[in-house]
């Protein structure tokens, strides 16, 4: 047996070899639980809601039923602003199939008001000059119509510098 | 080197569905127990972290991402097995052998109802060129390897039925149990044929739940517990992987398995040394062929005994008293811990209404189709 | 806590696609770790497999498949899988197998053929994210790439150009490796003007997906004797997770990678890395992750990394020469595999097998990987 | 009680749809890319390990006992035996098939190993021990690939 071994393929050459292709059906239903289930109907409102820990005195966002540090159930629901401040932000110039595009894409991770420290979420930022784009912004949720609000995340359009800050 | 003991068990019951909690809630909520059991602080006290899993089960390309909040272990040395409970348990054992940890947390679970396409995902595991493209239910491999097991052995399509039958008559007193029924052999035997001889009540039912068990050394074990359950031996054994060469109706991987189990604890004749068993039963066969392979039974004799009560509750060597997966449910790869747990149960004298008196039991467990992988752990009341 | 040592390694060809399956990329990389230790498969007494996501070879349990590809028929045979951090955390599972006396022999095989998921990786690693919070933003992988290096770079005023440095270094000392994939003599503007990915990330940025495998194989000190004269001891091992909340911490200091190396380093009596610790292989999927890295290894102080590699430091020849094998950037990048690049690779600098990337007289090395959603690290120190 | 909080309306909790789908191509191999192209043709390959003697039917690259390279290819006839089968009565949705499949384990003689494939036997003619035959598809419905073998049937 030879060192460092392989045969190189092509990617013309992976289908000339004789293969099998395969699409598995593979769907989940998953249970969303106590928590992500409250998050997702408040989302639904239009409202943002965490979870405090009354031990370490987090106010754990996204929420859940126990404080991972403290290893304890949280106390109380917390609601929470839709505002926060940019803690890291990336232009992508590919889409979600990794296709170039030409205008970038804005995402970030937005740490929420009246949670604690670093407590954040991904999700767009847009209704601004890409290069205003920084850390430690002020942004402020921008919402669907009421009507159209499912209950998710995307139920958040974007989020959009505040006003005065841009 | 030190010696190995079980000083905590938590767990959630069984259930075919538990759409109340995620897959975060349900094991924090199995953890949360076993650490109440054991008095112990998981932030504190717990060296490491072990989680049985596999991706496709779960939903997540890398499912060992979403697994340390919920068991204590953010900022600590966790890792993911691939394999079953107790393949977890024997990863623990070494760890706490090294000396490098004192104690250790192993966790697995299910929670297949969030799994809409399950036979597809089991039909993944096949093998894509030689195996897959014939497509079909994936379970057409127990009905081969029960058809051999039956010519080979001379056991009858009956035998097997009194398996399910004493399983889930058994599982009436367990209260964590999901699929706990009183049946008929003939009931069986008129279930509804799926790949014959295995019919559909020969067939475990998926369930969800839940077991976190907590591993310690000798030296942490005696201070945390006054009746530690001791880790006498452990083995995990694989056959081949290919059908092709397989042999359908021997369990090569518990034969193995077991006699490296039962090299360690220093045990030479098991059906002497070990008072009752927990062995796999995802089919009804399946008990019967590791009853053998792990030397507890004569070779071909499990399917005439289990007829004659020889298995039974009040039977000279009780086999599944917790009902086993066809009473509590399949609980997938996390099958291996419920067995596990249940000699746990019954060594700690807390198997209440279900109590059995012995020192010394056995846990077998199989990773089910297509694979011919599986574990064996002796747990004594005495090291 | 028996003393181990390893004393074989091997491993397959890095490429984008091979026309092996992922078994028999197991075999080959099996087959040359015996060969160099002169052993036989019933010299094995137990076998670890550490594979990265299903989703890539597009088998469910993909370790039961490879198991005979391994050396596992009729052993005692499991599969470890801690996401990106398997290439080191499975030798560690080798590692603790004989340590513990539970096994005298043990091999580690990793394996990860991601040609399989066509046409890219990429549908893959959609699934990776938690499907209640991001999935439906549909993310690309690179996104938590780039806003980790971003905030890197704004909270130790670090620029383009000193990072593109590695990546220079990194596929120039690929050359001499012969798995090599995408080993390259480029220079700090090929990385600066190639496609802008998500920025800060560019395309010259990033290691490639690939196919290969990787063997180690391990033996207890009182068994090492008849086999070589030149066994690499393991010396220290640390493995530790973070929070699956990604997005509640500060990225610019990997706190895991700080405490798995704390770990391995107090296991194996060293207290100042930089001066102790002669060769390194940090994981380098990103040019930017090499400098973290070594932050994150203690090898120097936060935001420092930049400086070292800038004075050179971290050349083959340097005062502490950083990925020799040319690492992921160079060689390739098959997730598991890469135990080839680094655990391999530190056994072979510490053995003096080498070759042409052979670093003078290496006794102590240090080799870490790196994954799961930016959580997780595992890290082994060696010596001969 | 692990949660203090719990929700107590039932239609509160939510599911979340979603999957883990992707598109593979499985490359046959070092070993099965021989193996299928002589089956496009008809023949079935094995591989023997010059150390055991072993005969590998799918052939394998590598002997798993000996753990060595195999390079000697070897031609297996179309026959073999019924080592086990089963009567299967339900497609993957456990839907009830209007006519029972009959899938077996088919050892090829001479070999150490065979097929697992489907029988074209009525159930109640099937039994362990006797001898089939592979039945290929037409040559021009070929695909090299393991469905080029119809089934297997009486010979």
């Amino acid at each position: 047996m030879k060192k460092f071994a392989g045969e190189r393929l092509s990617s013309e050459e992976m289908k000339e070899v004789t293969h099998e292709e395969w699409a598995p059906a593979v769907k989940y239903a998953w249970s969303c639980g106590e928590a992500m289930s409250r998050f997702l109907n408040e989302l639904k409102k239009g409202k943002l809601i965490g979870r405090k820990c009354h031990k370490c005195k987090r106010v754990i966002f996204p929420p859940k039923m126990f404080c991972e540090f403290c290893f304890r159930p949280t106390d109380e629901w917390v609601y929470l602003p839709d505002t926060g401040t940019v803690m890291t932000y990336s232009l992508s110039y590919l889409d979600k199939d990794a296709r170039r595009i030409e205008e970038p894409i804005l995402v970030g991770v937005i740490a929420i008001d009246g949670a604690s420290e670093h407590m954040g979420i991904m999700h767009y930022f847009s209704e601004m000059d890409p290069d205003d784009l920084d850390f430690g912004l002020k942004v402020k949720a921008v919402w669907k119509p009421e009507k159209e609000r499912e209950g998710s995340v995307t139920d958040i359009k974007y989020f959009k510098p505040l006003e005065g800050e841009k | 080197m030190t010696r190995v003991a079980i000083v905590g068990a938590g767990c959630t019951d069984f259930r075919s569905i538990t759409p109340e909690v995620s897959w975060k809630e349900i094991m924090y909520k199995a953890a949360s127990r076993a650490y109440h059991d054991a008095g112990v602080d998981p932030r504190r006290d717990v060296n490491s972290f072990i989680t049985c899993a596999e991706d496709y089960w779960e939903g997540f390309s890398i499912f060992d991402e979403f697994t340390p909040d919920q068991v204590g272990a953010v900022l600590r040395p966790m890792i993911t097995t691939c394999g079953d409970g107790i393949y977890g348990l024997a990863n623990a054992f070494m760890q706490i052998k090294t000396g490098l940890m004192d104690v250790v947390a192993v966790e697995s679970h299910s929670k297949i109802s969030d799994l809409i396409t399950y036979r597809d995902v089991v039909l993944f595991a096949f093998d894509p060129v030689y195996n897959r493209p014939l497509g079909g239910h994936p379970y057409y491999i127990g009905g081969l390897e029960m058809r051999k097991y039956l010519q080979k052995t001379g056991a009858t399509e009956e035998d097997c039925a009194h398996v399910v039958v004493k399983n889930k008559k058994n599982a009436m007193k367990n209260p964590m149990a999901g699929h706990e029924a009183d049946l008929t052999v003939d009931q069986v035997m008129k279930s509804q044929p799926m790949f014959e001889p295995l019919k559909k009540l020969d067939i475990a039912p998926l369930s969800d739940g839940a077991v976190v068990l907590v591993l310690a050394c000798e030296e942490k074990a005696r201070e945390i517990t006054d009746n530690p359950v001791w880790i006498r031996g452990v083995g995990w054994a694989s056959d081949t992987c290919w059908l092709e060469q397989r042999q359908w109706w021997r369990a090569v991987y518990t034969e193995i398995a077991s006699k490296n189990a039962y090299k360690m604890a220093r045990i030479s004749y098991p059906r002497k040394e070990i008072d009752f068993a927990e062995v796999d039963d995802k089919f009804s066969y399946k008990e019967l062929q590791h009853i053998e392979a792990a030397q507890l039974c004569p070779p071909g004799q499990a399917g005439r005994l289990v007829s004659e009560g020889y298995f039974d509750a009040d039977g000279a060597f009780p086999v599944n008293r917790s009902g086993g997966s066809l009473g509590c449910g399949n609980l997938i790869d996390a099958s291996g811990l419920q067995r596990a747990l249940e000699v746990v149960l019954q060594l700690r004298g807390e198997a209440g209404s279900r109590q059995l008196d012995g020192e010394t039991g056995v846990a077998v467990s199989w990773r089910g189709v297509p694979t011919a992988s599986g574990a064996s752990i002796v747990l004594g009341v005495d090291p | 806590m028996r003393h181990v040592a390893c004393i074989g390694a091997g491993m397959t060809m890095f490429s984008r696609r091979l026309k092996e399956t992922g078994k028999e990329m197991c075999f080959e990389a099996a087959r040359m770790a015996l060969d160099e230790a002169g052993l036989e498969l019933s010299d094995i007494d137990t076998v670890v497999c550490g594979s990265a996501p299903d989703a890539f070879d597009g088998i469910h349990m993909k370790g039961e498949n490879l198991l005979d590809g391994c050396g596992g028929a009729k052993k005692p045979y499991m599969r470890v899988f801690t996401g990106g951090g398997t290439g080191v955390l499975a030798p560690i599972a080798g590692w603790w197998h004989v340590a513990s006396g539970v096994s005298d022999v043990c091999m580690v095989i990793c394996e990860e053929k991601m040609s399989s998921c066509f046409p890219h990786p990429q549908s893959a690693f959609a699934h990776i994210w938690d499907p209640i919070l991001e999935r439906p933003l549909q993310p690309n992988l690179v996104w938590i790439f780039a806003m980790e290096m971003n905030r890197y770079m704004q909270v130790h005023n670090i620029s383009k150009e000193d990072i593109a440095l590695v990546s220079v270094k990194n596929k120039g000392n690929a050359l001499d490796h012969p798995s090599a994939q995408l080993a390259a003599k480029i220079t700090v503007d090929d990385v600066l003007n190639s496609e802008v990915m998500a920025w800060p990330v560019q395309r010259l940025d990033i290691s490639p997906p690939s196919d290969g495998a990787a063997a180690l194989i391990f033996a207890a000190e009182d068994k090492v004797g008849p086999i070589t004269d030149n066994p690499v001891w393991v010396e220290g091992v640390g493995w530790c997770i973070d929070s699956t909340m990604w997005t509640n911490r500060d990225l610019y200091f990997p706190q895991y990678v700080a405490r798995a190396a704390k770990m391995a380093y107090r296991m194996a009596g060293i207290h100042n890395p930089f001066k102790e610790i002669d060769v390194a292989e940090p994981y380098d999927p990103f040019d930017y992750k090499e400098l973290h890295h070594m932050e994150g290894l203690l090898l120097c102080k936060k935001g420092e990394a930049a400086t070292l590699t800038k004075e050179g430091v971290t050349q083959r020849d340097g005062d502490l020469p950083t990925c020799p094998s040319g690492g992921l950037l160079g060689v390739g990048n098959p997730i598991a595999a890469t135990m080839g690049v680094k655990a391999c690779e530190i056994y072979w600098q510490l053995a003096g097998k080498a070759e042409k990337r052979q670093v003078a007289d290496a006794r102590t090395g240090v080799c870490q990987a790196w994954g799961d959603l930016m959580q997780y690290s595992s890290v082994m120190v060696m010596r001969s | 009680m692990t949660f203090v909080d719990r929700i107590e309306r039932p239609e509160d909790f939510r599911h979340w749809l979603g999957d883990m789908e992707a598109e593979y191509v499985y490359t046959s191999g070092i070993a099965g890319d021989p193996f299928l192209k002589e089956l496009k043709k008809g023949k079935i390959l094995g591989t023997k390990c010059d150390n055991c003697g072993k005969v590998y039917v799918p052939s394998r690259m590598y002997c798993e006992e000996c753990f060595v390279e195999i390079t000697r290819w070897v031609e297996v006839p179309n026959d073999g035996i019924v080592d086990t089968y089963t009567v299967v009565h339900v497609d993957r949705d456990e839907n009830l098939l209007e006519k029972p499949e009959v899938w077996a384990f088919i050892r090829m003689e001479g070999t150490d190993g065979g097929f697992v494939h489907k029988l074209n036997v009525l159930p109640e003619d099937v039994n362990i021990g006797m001898p089939v035959k592979a039945v290929f598809k037409s040559k021009k419905d070929r695909e090299g690939r393991i469905t080029d073998i119809l089934y297997f049937e009486k010979p």
